[in-house]
């Protein structure tokens, strides 16, 4: 029991019990803050694990964009401010699947590593891990370029009605 | 004379092309004819120069083969031989009387260039597959003649013609999906689809042979069809036009026989030893339930299509004997049943047409009031209950001989009574249809026309020359059967 | 020349029945018909002239590989009588139908009919292979089917015609596998070959047996008798045709062809003995109690042909031959004859006839003959043979023998009595109806084939006097000829019988016989038939029918249906929300986690 | 770190056709044609590369390779990376009359297309799945463009469905590289010796496998397809159907045959599961349909189970393959014969569908002034007449449906049939093979009532002659047909082709 | 350490996503749970890094990156179509988005 198993249970403790949060809160907008909660947890046990650069776009991209995306749409979908009871239906297939997922793969990962102990990955991966992206993994990085860019062009045309619409 | 090979598919082919792509529907119809015409002329020619017969075995007469699709096993490998040289012929004429048939009559006088056109594609489909030397490309032919004779039935057929098509081409896609993965068990088995090098030697092991006969059975079942594969076809003949059901009855049943002969048995002939004695009883059961049903049908075609179930399953009893006499006795059987029946739809559409009603209750006193037509009925009738004396008897009474010969005295005596049964169905046709005073229907029948005389003249003067003289069927695939029976003798 | 001689036989009628087919008029159908009938009986005189050695020959017409069927002819003794008998019966009919149908706008194709009906006779007289003989045996009774149902005003017609080639099928089937065994194991179907092959008892048995159903149906033996009378329906030169030389003959014939077969099998021969006691018995009680002139001839037929299996069942072929012949001959001329009553009182029945003696003397005298023959009375055709037949089996000896030769004694007394009766009812006495006050005799195209055939009807019985004769009769002919004292007996029955007749006329009872109904529906065999064939079958038709449609094709429609309401279920669980297919997506993907997980775990 | 050019040449020429699209749309604005032409001549060169890549020689190119190569383009790859471009043209040949912006209709389908030319030659589950998303997600544009209820819907169910799908199969890969320590293909089967975590192996490979599925539409995962197909605009369907499914095929056969020989037990468990699901359910609900875009999307479900069937015996990666291209080949023909019977009405009576909010129908909200515009697949009683009224564009659609029932004329897919069934028998699977049989019976029953329409009397009133199609449409039609005819008559270079390595 | 715990951590992630999917009306909602879920991959990947032997060192991390970044041009998109359907039918819940039209 190390201090970094101390620090992962707390921050997967957060993470989990925020996470539970997110998919039963009856507040739009309060959902979203508690996937923020959620994310920086993770983003937390990344750094635990020997992952900054992880972490870090983690943190930027996510906590940065992605939430505050999400709050955008919530916004723009009119979405009332106080609780709505409205946004769940019956309950028992999701805890079904969703149970039978979580905890079947806890117990797999439990049957796979028990116990296992290993040493505290080294920290200060980053510089390394960059180069492999711009070695190793340049191809789909590219790849990833176009992809963002059609997302770009797509989310503007998709939002934007007026575009090509003929008069 | 391999370019004669060839000219028979392709000269149907192009005629199909031509008669679509001609604006005038006369004139299509005609180059339609003309195609036909040709490719009949071209059929005939295939007898003559024969190679030499070598060895035992399957020896074609003339053959070409090409290199297709490697990748399955597929070449464009033809041939012709004693054995299906007749089928060729047969085939080639029923269309060409069909297609004259349908330059002065169309049913409905729904586009009659088309229906032309699917003829002789139909035409190609069946030659193909009387020719086809590879197991892949029997089975392409095969599956040609499918939609071409559903857009038959369905397009120009009678008043519940596409629950009938449907229903043909579904049931009969059945049996080929099935003939499919029998022939590839063969292909892969022995790794190659050429049938000769197959007859010649079966590196088939025994099990595999067996589940590759049973599977081939099945689906040549179907299309022969042999009971109890055999319900689509009283609903496709009865709604089919005249001269879809000559087709179907005349050749593509035969299609059938004749694979079953030359695959099932040719390739797989342990599996066809082990599995004889069923077919052999299910063949007796077609015969008699054949014969039975016909006893109690009122349906003018239909009674003709249940006694093809019963011609059949002569047929497939002579096969199934495995003896040279059963598989002479089959293939004169085909080609008996081919002219009779052709014959006999003929007629039936040509009584149909008039009389408005196939309903033998209404029918009767033809003869009063139509004494030719009632007179070729009579003719065709009696032919199809296998009198001695015309094509029909060689076909059953070898048959019956054949079970005596493999040792089935109760199948014999059963499909002997069956032929007794043709004879009590036919003649109980006769009597309601043309005997008696003339039934209102009959009255005021249009006269025939020169061209239905053309069409039939030649099927009747085959009925009495195969009857009168069986050796020219029977002298051609001689050499041919000994080689087959001394594929399934061999042990 | 022997053999060309023999192949135009059948082969003349053949040529002008397939060109008769396609006439039209009467005359050219007419002038064609009579000359090859002609031509085929002058090839018969010729042949029986030149006669010498039996021969045979033909061409191998199908190959069957292990099996092949020849086509030829095979000429000896019997050949040539036969074909004599059938060409002269032929021409007489046709000559006589020319009068006898002047006014039936059907007549060519009849004349045809009748031409391929000699030509079929023919070919079952010359064939000289087994499936050769059978072409021209069914081919025959196709051609009976067609003229017994000729007649267009007689709505029993179709019927009898229908019932004449359904019963002889049903024995043909029998005949087919007969064949069949007979082939198979000889490994030729050529006659000569059959008859020197040598076959084990059990095959030739069974062979025979099965032959046997072939011959009962065509000679209209007990059971299978029971479409001859009706064939009445027919026109009157038909009956004469089928009864007289083809048709009934040719059951006979060809059992006297195939003799040493049966003679190498008691068992087959025990039972035509036994079929030939009933028959004979049955036919002569049945004709006893007839209204009808034609159906009196019939079952007088029926009766006689019982003599001549009979014959065939004591070993004496060549006696049935005779008797063959010789009733040919007076049959013929009797079925003339009487379509000459029928003609002139325009009906069938005996009570509308009577006194015909004055106004139709050639046609009296004619008849007389050949009742006389029929009854067997000395000196006529029909005394000798059956005096033959009778001394055969009681030389016989055996069971089968005695069988016959009582049944035989039976039956002589019997035939006697109905002779008698039928002629004295007929042309004696005083017309019973005006018809028969104006009757008038015929015209000459039907009265000379009568008086012609009077000569043979009379006098035949002589040629068994004559060596030649004799021999070409065929083995077992011995007894021809030689009369012994024991013909006293059958002799003083027929006697005995005429008088019985002749004291019921008298007596104006001429007609009631005791238990009349029964006889003159002979048994209510008729009866029978129906109810233990017919009726069965047709009801294991509609039986079949039935099921074909309901459970064979119901099956398949009930695969359609069942894919299609499958594909609506289906269909149904996809009209719902979104969720659901995000749902399946995931639920899908756990359950192959866990299936993956199971399928590692049990390994 | 070795980089082989030539071997990404294809993928360049993709992703610049899409630059170019985009270029061109800002300096010709307006001018839909030439946008139209630009992407297409980039499409053209796009297969002109890989094609001339894939005959220019035997042994395979490599790219970005450290212990092991994440690109790897032999004659196989360079033919699908040409097979990708090809269906990107055909498609953008039937775009002509979209009402979707066309600059971003063109750009979205050439990105999309870039995506399928990498995946053909990705060599590591990093690649495969990037070039994947890259492949689909424009996709979830296009779908939405038609800008109606019906396909907003549509691109909703698509987006869902597929992230779901997409985590799964991350997921999968996640637990492959957990156990194994390796993405690129030829290494994963080289690690992965710990006992303890094959399970986690296992498991990873069988969500992998199956959050695959969703791209070839392998119930449970299809759902999505016939909403999607129907509402999206007919040109995006055709390519949804085809280039989209060849996409889901490649990354199967690459994750199955490539990646997981190690698995390969269990991999053939769950794929036999998956091929009987799909192909059976996809045929018996096909059966029911009454519009002809879902009767063409089920019948595509049913034909993925085929593929997955081949899939599942040993080697049947090219069986699968070969499979692919011809029914991408003849469903491409079927729909772009759709387009050309079902084509729109001309544009300016073409009105702004989008509707006002309140969720009213999806068609113009003032039919006065625009005739309703027919822009969908319509129901199978909208084509009676065709036959008369468009028989070469009718020939067309049943060469077709003849060709997906696996018959004669269409001989291309009787070949197909015959590959599958062939190596399923030639692997004693003659069971699956048999079953295959059956569904292709239930199969043909759908179309052939879908040909039949064809060929039922039109309803009175309608007019004889059909309206003619844009000439663009037109021409591809009928080169698209003579392809589909063609390649059954010489389809030995499609098995070729699958095969070479 | 112990790896184990963060693998939990990850598992337990995933099965809230897979809740949250199944559970939630609201589309934005759905998509907040597909970001659950994909950070319990992510973390898998980077715990597999401290746990296997890789071939190439931190490709765990690599590919999370590659996650992080299709997970957000994802959420890009699927928003603007979220908005889309939004602005069609006034609503975001998706289950009134059927799967088959009832004519």
């Amino acid at each position: 029991m190390t201090a970094a198993d101390v620090l992962l249970i707390a921050l997967g403790a957060i993470a989990v019990g925020s996470g539970v949060l997110v998919v039963t809160t009856k507040h739009l907008v309060r959902a979203g803050l508690w996937l923020v909660v959620t994310l920086a947890a993770v983003a937390g046990a990344y750094l635990v694990l020997g992952a900054e650069l992880v972490a870090w776009v983690q943190v930027l991209l996510y906590v940065g964009a992605v939430v505050i995306l999400l709050l955008f749409a919530v916004m723009l979908t009119r979405a009332p401010i106080g609780a709505s009871d409205d946004l769940d239906r019956p309950r028992w297939p999701g805890v079904l699947i969703g149970g039978g997922a979580g905890l079947g793969l806890a117990a797999l990962f439990v049957a796979a590593y028990g116990w296992m102990k290993v040493p505290r990955p080294p920290s200060g991966t980053a510089e390394r891990l960059g180069e492999q992206i711009f070695s190793v993994w340049v191809l789909p990085f590219e790849v990833v370029g176009v992809l963002l860019l059609a997302a770009l062009v797509g989310a503007i045309v998709v939002s934007r009605p007026d575009i090509g619409a003929r008069r | 004379m391999n370019a004669v090979l060839v000219a028979v598919l392709v000269i149907p082919a192009l005629g199909a092309l031509a008669s679509v792509v001609i604006r005038s529907d006369r004139a299509g119809r005609v180059a339609g004819t003309v195609a036909a015409a040709l490719s009949l002329v071209a059929a005939a020619l295939l007898a003559v120069d024969r190679a030499p017969a070598t060895g035992d075995r399957l020896s074609p007469w003339h053959q070409v083969d090409v290199a297709w699709v490697p990748a399955v096993q597929l070449r464009f490998h033809v041939g012709v031989d004693g054995v299906s040289y007749p089928l060729v012929v047969l085939t080639a004429l029923l269309t060409l009387l069909c297609c004259l048939y349908s330059l002065w009559q169309v049913p409905g006088e729904r586009n009659g260039r088309q229906l032309v056109a699917l003829l002789l594609v139909v035409e190609v489909g069946i030659v193909g597959v009387f020719l086809a030397l590879d197991l892949i490309l029997f089975f392409v032919f095969f599956e040609l003649v499918l939609l071409p004779m559903y857009a038959i039935i369905a397009g120009w057929g009678g008043p519940e013609r596409r629950a009938a098509a449907r229903k043909f081409v579904l049931y009969t896609l059945f049996g080929s999906v099935i003939l499919l993965v029998g022939l590839l068990v063969v292909v892969t088995g022995a790794n190659t689809a050429d049938l000769v090098t197959l007859t010649e030697s079966s590196t088939l092991g025994a099990n595999a042979q067996r589940i590759a006969f049973v599977l081939l059975a099945v689906g040549f079942a179907v299309k022969s069809p042999l009971w109890p594969l055999h319900t689509w076809l009283p609903d496709a003949h009865t709604e089919a036009p005249t001269v879809g059901s000559v087709i179907l009855a005349g050749v593509l049943l035969k299609m059938g026989t004749y694979g079953l002969l030359r695959i099932g048995v040719g390739v797989a002939p342990d599996g066809a030893r082990w599995a004889s004695p069923v077919l052999a009883g299910l063949a007796v059961a077609a015969i008699l339930v054949g014969g039975l049903v016909c006893l109690a049908q009122t349906e003018l075609k239909r009674l003709i299509a249940y006694s093809s179930v019963g011609h059949m399953g002569f047929v497939l009893l002579g096969i199934a004997t495995l003896t040279t006499t059963g598989f002479q006795a089959a293939l004169i059987g085909n080609l008996a049943h081919g002219v009779i029946t052709g014959l006999l739809f003929f007629l039936a559409g040509a009584i149909k047409d008039r009389a408005h009603t196939g309903d033998l209750g209404q029918l009767g006193g033809l003869r009063e009031t139509a004494p030719v037509l009632a007179g070729l009925l009579g003719f065709a009738a009696i032919a199809s209950l296998g009198l001695p004396g015309l094509a029909g008897f060689w076909g059953e009474a070898f048959a019956v001989v054949a079970a005596v010969q493999r040792g089935w005295p109760v199948a014999a005596v059963l499909a002997a009574l069956g032929g007794a049964l043709a004879a009590a169905y036919f003649l109980r046709l006769l009597r309601r249809a043309t005997h008696g005073p003339a039934a209102p229907a009959v009255v005021g029948l249009s006269p025939l026309h020169r061209f239905e005389l053309a069409a039939w003249a030649p099927l009747v003067l085959l009925a009495i020359a195969l009857g009168l003289v069986p050796a020219l069927a029977l002298t051609p695939s001689a050499h041919p059967v000994r080689g087959l029976t001394a594929v399934t003798h061999a042990d | 020349m022997n053999v060309a001689l023999a192949a135009a036989m059948p082969l003349a009628p053949l040529a002008a029945a397939l060109v008769g087919f396609l006439l039209r008029s009467r005359r050219s159908a007419a002038a064609l018909a009579i000359t090859a009938t002609s031509a085929a009986l002058l090839a018969a005189v010729i042949l029986a002239l030149r006669f010498d050695k039996p021969v045979s020959d033909g061409y191998r017409a199908a190959d069957f590989v292990d099996l092949t069927v020849e086509f030829g002819v095979r000429v000896n003794g019997p050949t040539t009588l036969m074909a004599l008998a059938v060409g002269a019966v032929a021409l007489a009919v046709q000559v006589y139908s020319v009068t006898y149908l002047r006014d039936d706008d059907r007549y060519a194709p009849y004349a045809a009919q009748v031409s391929l009906f000699t030509a079929a006779m023919m070919t079952v007289v010359v064939a000289s292979d087994l499936v050769q003989l059978l072409i021209g045996w069914e081919v025959m009774g196709i051609c009976s089917y067609l003229l017994i149902g000729h007649d267009r005003r007689l709505p029993e017609a179709p019927r009898a015609a229908v019932k004449a080639f359904l019963v002889t099928r049903v024995g043909d089937v029998g005949f087919l596998l007969g064949i069949a065994v007979l082939g198979y194991h000889a490994g030729t179907f050529r006659i000569d070959d059959v008859l020197a092959h040598d076959y084990t008892g059990a095959q030739l048995t069974a062979a025979c047996l099965l032959l046997l159903a072939g011959v009962a149906g065509k000679s209209a033996q007990f059971p299978l008798h029971t479409w001859l009378p009706d064939a009445m329906a027919g026109p009157t030169p038909i009956s004469a045709l089928i009864h007289a030389a083809t048709m009934v003959a040719a059951g006979v014939y060809v059992v006297t062809q195939l003799f040493p077969l049966f003679a190498q099998a008691p068992a087959a021969l025990t039972v035509l003995a036994v079929m030939a006691a009933i028959t004979m018995l049955l036919g002569a009680l049945a004709a006893m109690a007839q209204a009808d002139i034609k159906r009196v001839l019939a079952w007088s037929t029926v009766s006689q042909l019982g003599y001549m299996t009979g014959a065939l069942a004591v070993k004496a072929p060549g006696t049935a031959m005779f008797h063959l012949l010789t009733h040919a001959a007076f049959k013929a001329l009797l079925f003339l004859a009487a379509g000459a009553v029928i003609h002139a009182v325009g009906s069938n029945l005996i009570s509308v006839t009577g006194g015909l003696r004055r106004s139709m003397p050639a046609t009296f005298a004619a008849t007389t003959i050949g009742l006389a023959a029929l009854a067997g009375l000395p000196p006529f055709s029909g005394f000798w043979s059956k005096e033959a037949i009778l001394a055969a089996a009681m030389d016989e000896g055996t069971g089968p023998g005695w069988l016959v030769y009582v049944a035989g004694a039976a039956t002589v007394a019997l035939t006697g009595w109905y002779a008698t009766s039928l002629w004295l009812q007929v042309f004696l006495g005083r017309p019973r109806s005006p018809a028969a006050d104006h009757a008038h005799e015929p015209g000459p195209a039907m009265r000379y084939p009568v008086l012609l055939l009077a000569v043979p009807a009379a006098l035949l019985g002589f040629a068994g006097l004559a060596g030649g004769f004799v021999d070409r009769l065929g083995p077992g002919a011995e007894e021809v000829g030689h009369l012994s004292a024991a013909l006293v007996v059958p002799l003083g029955l027929a006697l005995a019988g005429a008088a019985v007749a002749w004291v019921m006329w008298r007596r104006g009872r001429a007609a009631d016989v005791p238990a009349r109904a029964l006889l003159a529906d002979a048994f209510h065999l008729d009866a029978v038939q129906a109810a233990v064939v017919s009726r069965p079958v047709s009801a294991l038709a509609g039986a079949v029918r039935r099921a074909d449609e309901t459970a064979v094709d119901g099956a398949v429609l009930g695969t359609g249906a069942a894919a299609l309401r499958s594909g609506t279920v289906l269909a149904g669980a996809h009209r719902a929300a979104l969720p659901r297919a995000a749902g399946a997506a995931l639920g899908g993907a756990l359950l192959l986690g866990l299936a993956a997980i199971l399928l590692e775990w049990v390994r | 770190m070795r980089i082989d050019h030539v071997a990404l040449l294809p993928g360049y020429a993709a992703a610049t056709t899409a630059v170019l699209v985009l270029v061109l749309d800002l300096l010709f604005p307006g001018r839909r044609g030439v946008v139209l032409a630009g992407a297409a001549v980039g499409a053209a060169a796009t297969a002109a590369l890989a094609f001339g890549l894939a005959l220019s020689g035997d042994e395979a190119r490599f790219a970005f390779c450290g212990s092991a190569c994440s690109f790897t383009v032999d004659g196989r790859a360079a033919a699908l990376m040409g097979v990708f471009a090809l269906v990107t043209l055909g498609v953008l040949g039937l775009s002509a009359t979209t009402r979707a912006p066309m600059g971003e209709h063109c750009f979205l389908l050439a990105c999309s297309m870039t995506g399928g030319v990498v995946l053909a030659g990705a060599a590591d589950l990093i690649t495969l799945i990037v070039a994947l998303e890259t492949l689909t997600l424009p996709l979830y544009v296009l779908v939405g463009l038609r800008r109606t209820l019906v396909s907003a819907d549509a691109a909703v169910t698509f987006l869902v469905v597929s992230v779901v799908a997409t985590a799964v199969s991350l997921l999968g890969a996640g637990l492959l590289y957990a156990s194994t320590g390796a993405v690129h293909f030829g290494q994963m089967n080289a690690a992965a010796k710990d006992p303890s975590l094959r399970p986690l192996a296992v498991v990873g490979c069988v969500l992998l496998l199956g959050g695959l599925g969703f791209k070839v539409a392998a119930v449970p995962l299809h759902a999505w397809a016939p909403p999607t197909y129907d509402g999206a605009p007919l040109p995006v369907a055709a390519y949804l159907s085809t280039a989209s499914k060849l996409g889901g095929v490649v990354a199967l056969v690459y994750v199955s045959v490539e990646a997981v020989p190690f698995e390969h037990d269990v991999a053939v468990a769950a794929l036999v599961v998956l091929a009987l699901l799909t192909m059976t359910v996809g045929n018996l609900v096909a059966l029911r349909q009454r519009r002809m875009v879902r009767l063409l999307a089920w019948s595509s479900i049913a034909q993925a189970g085929y593929i997955l069937a081949a899939l599942a015996v040993p080697d049947g990666g090219a069986t699968a393959l070969t499979y692919a291209v011809f029914f991408v080949a003849l469903e491409l023909a079927a729909f772009a014969a759709v387009v050309a019977l079902r084509t729109p009405a001309p544009v300016e009576a073409d009105a702004r569908v989008l509707v006002p909010a309140g969720g009213a129908p999806a068609v113009p909200a003032a039919p006065a002034r625009a005739p309703q515009v027919i822009d969908d697949g319509g129901t199978l009683a909208d084509y009676a007449g065709a036959a008369r009224g468009a028989p070469w564009r009718s020939a067309a659609l049943v060469l077709a449906l003849a060709g997906l029932a696996g018959l004669p004329p269409g001989i291309a897919g009787l070949f197909a049939k015959v590959a599958v069934v062939r190596s399923l028998v030639d692997s004693d699977a003659t069971w699956l093979a048999v079953i295959v049989a059956l569904n292709a019976v239930v199969g043909l029953a759908y179309y052939v009532r879908a040909g039949a329409g064809l060929f039922a009397p039109a309803e009175p009133g309608t007019p004889v002659r059909w309206p003619r199609p844009h000439w663009t449409i037109a021409v591809t039609t009928a080169l698209i047909a003579l392809v589909a005819l063609a390649i059954g008559f010489a389809p030995q270079i499609v098995f070729d082709a699958a095969a070479a390595r | 350490m112990h790896p184990v715990i963060a693998y939990v951590i990850a598992a337990l992630l995933v099965g809230l996503g897979v809740y949250g999917i199944l559970a939630r009306r609201n589309a934005i909602l759905v998509l907040m749970a597909v970001e659950l879920l994909l950070n319990g991959v992510n973390l898998v990947l980077v715990a597999a890094d401290t746990t296997v032997k890789a071939a190439l060192p931190a490709t765990g991390q690599a590919f999370a990156l590659f996650v992080i970044v299709l997970a957000a041009a994802e959420i890009g998109v699927g928003l603007a179509i979220v908005l889309q359907l939004y602005r069609m039918r006034r609503s975001v819940a998706v289950d009134e988005v059927p799967l088959e039209r009832v004519p």
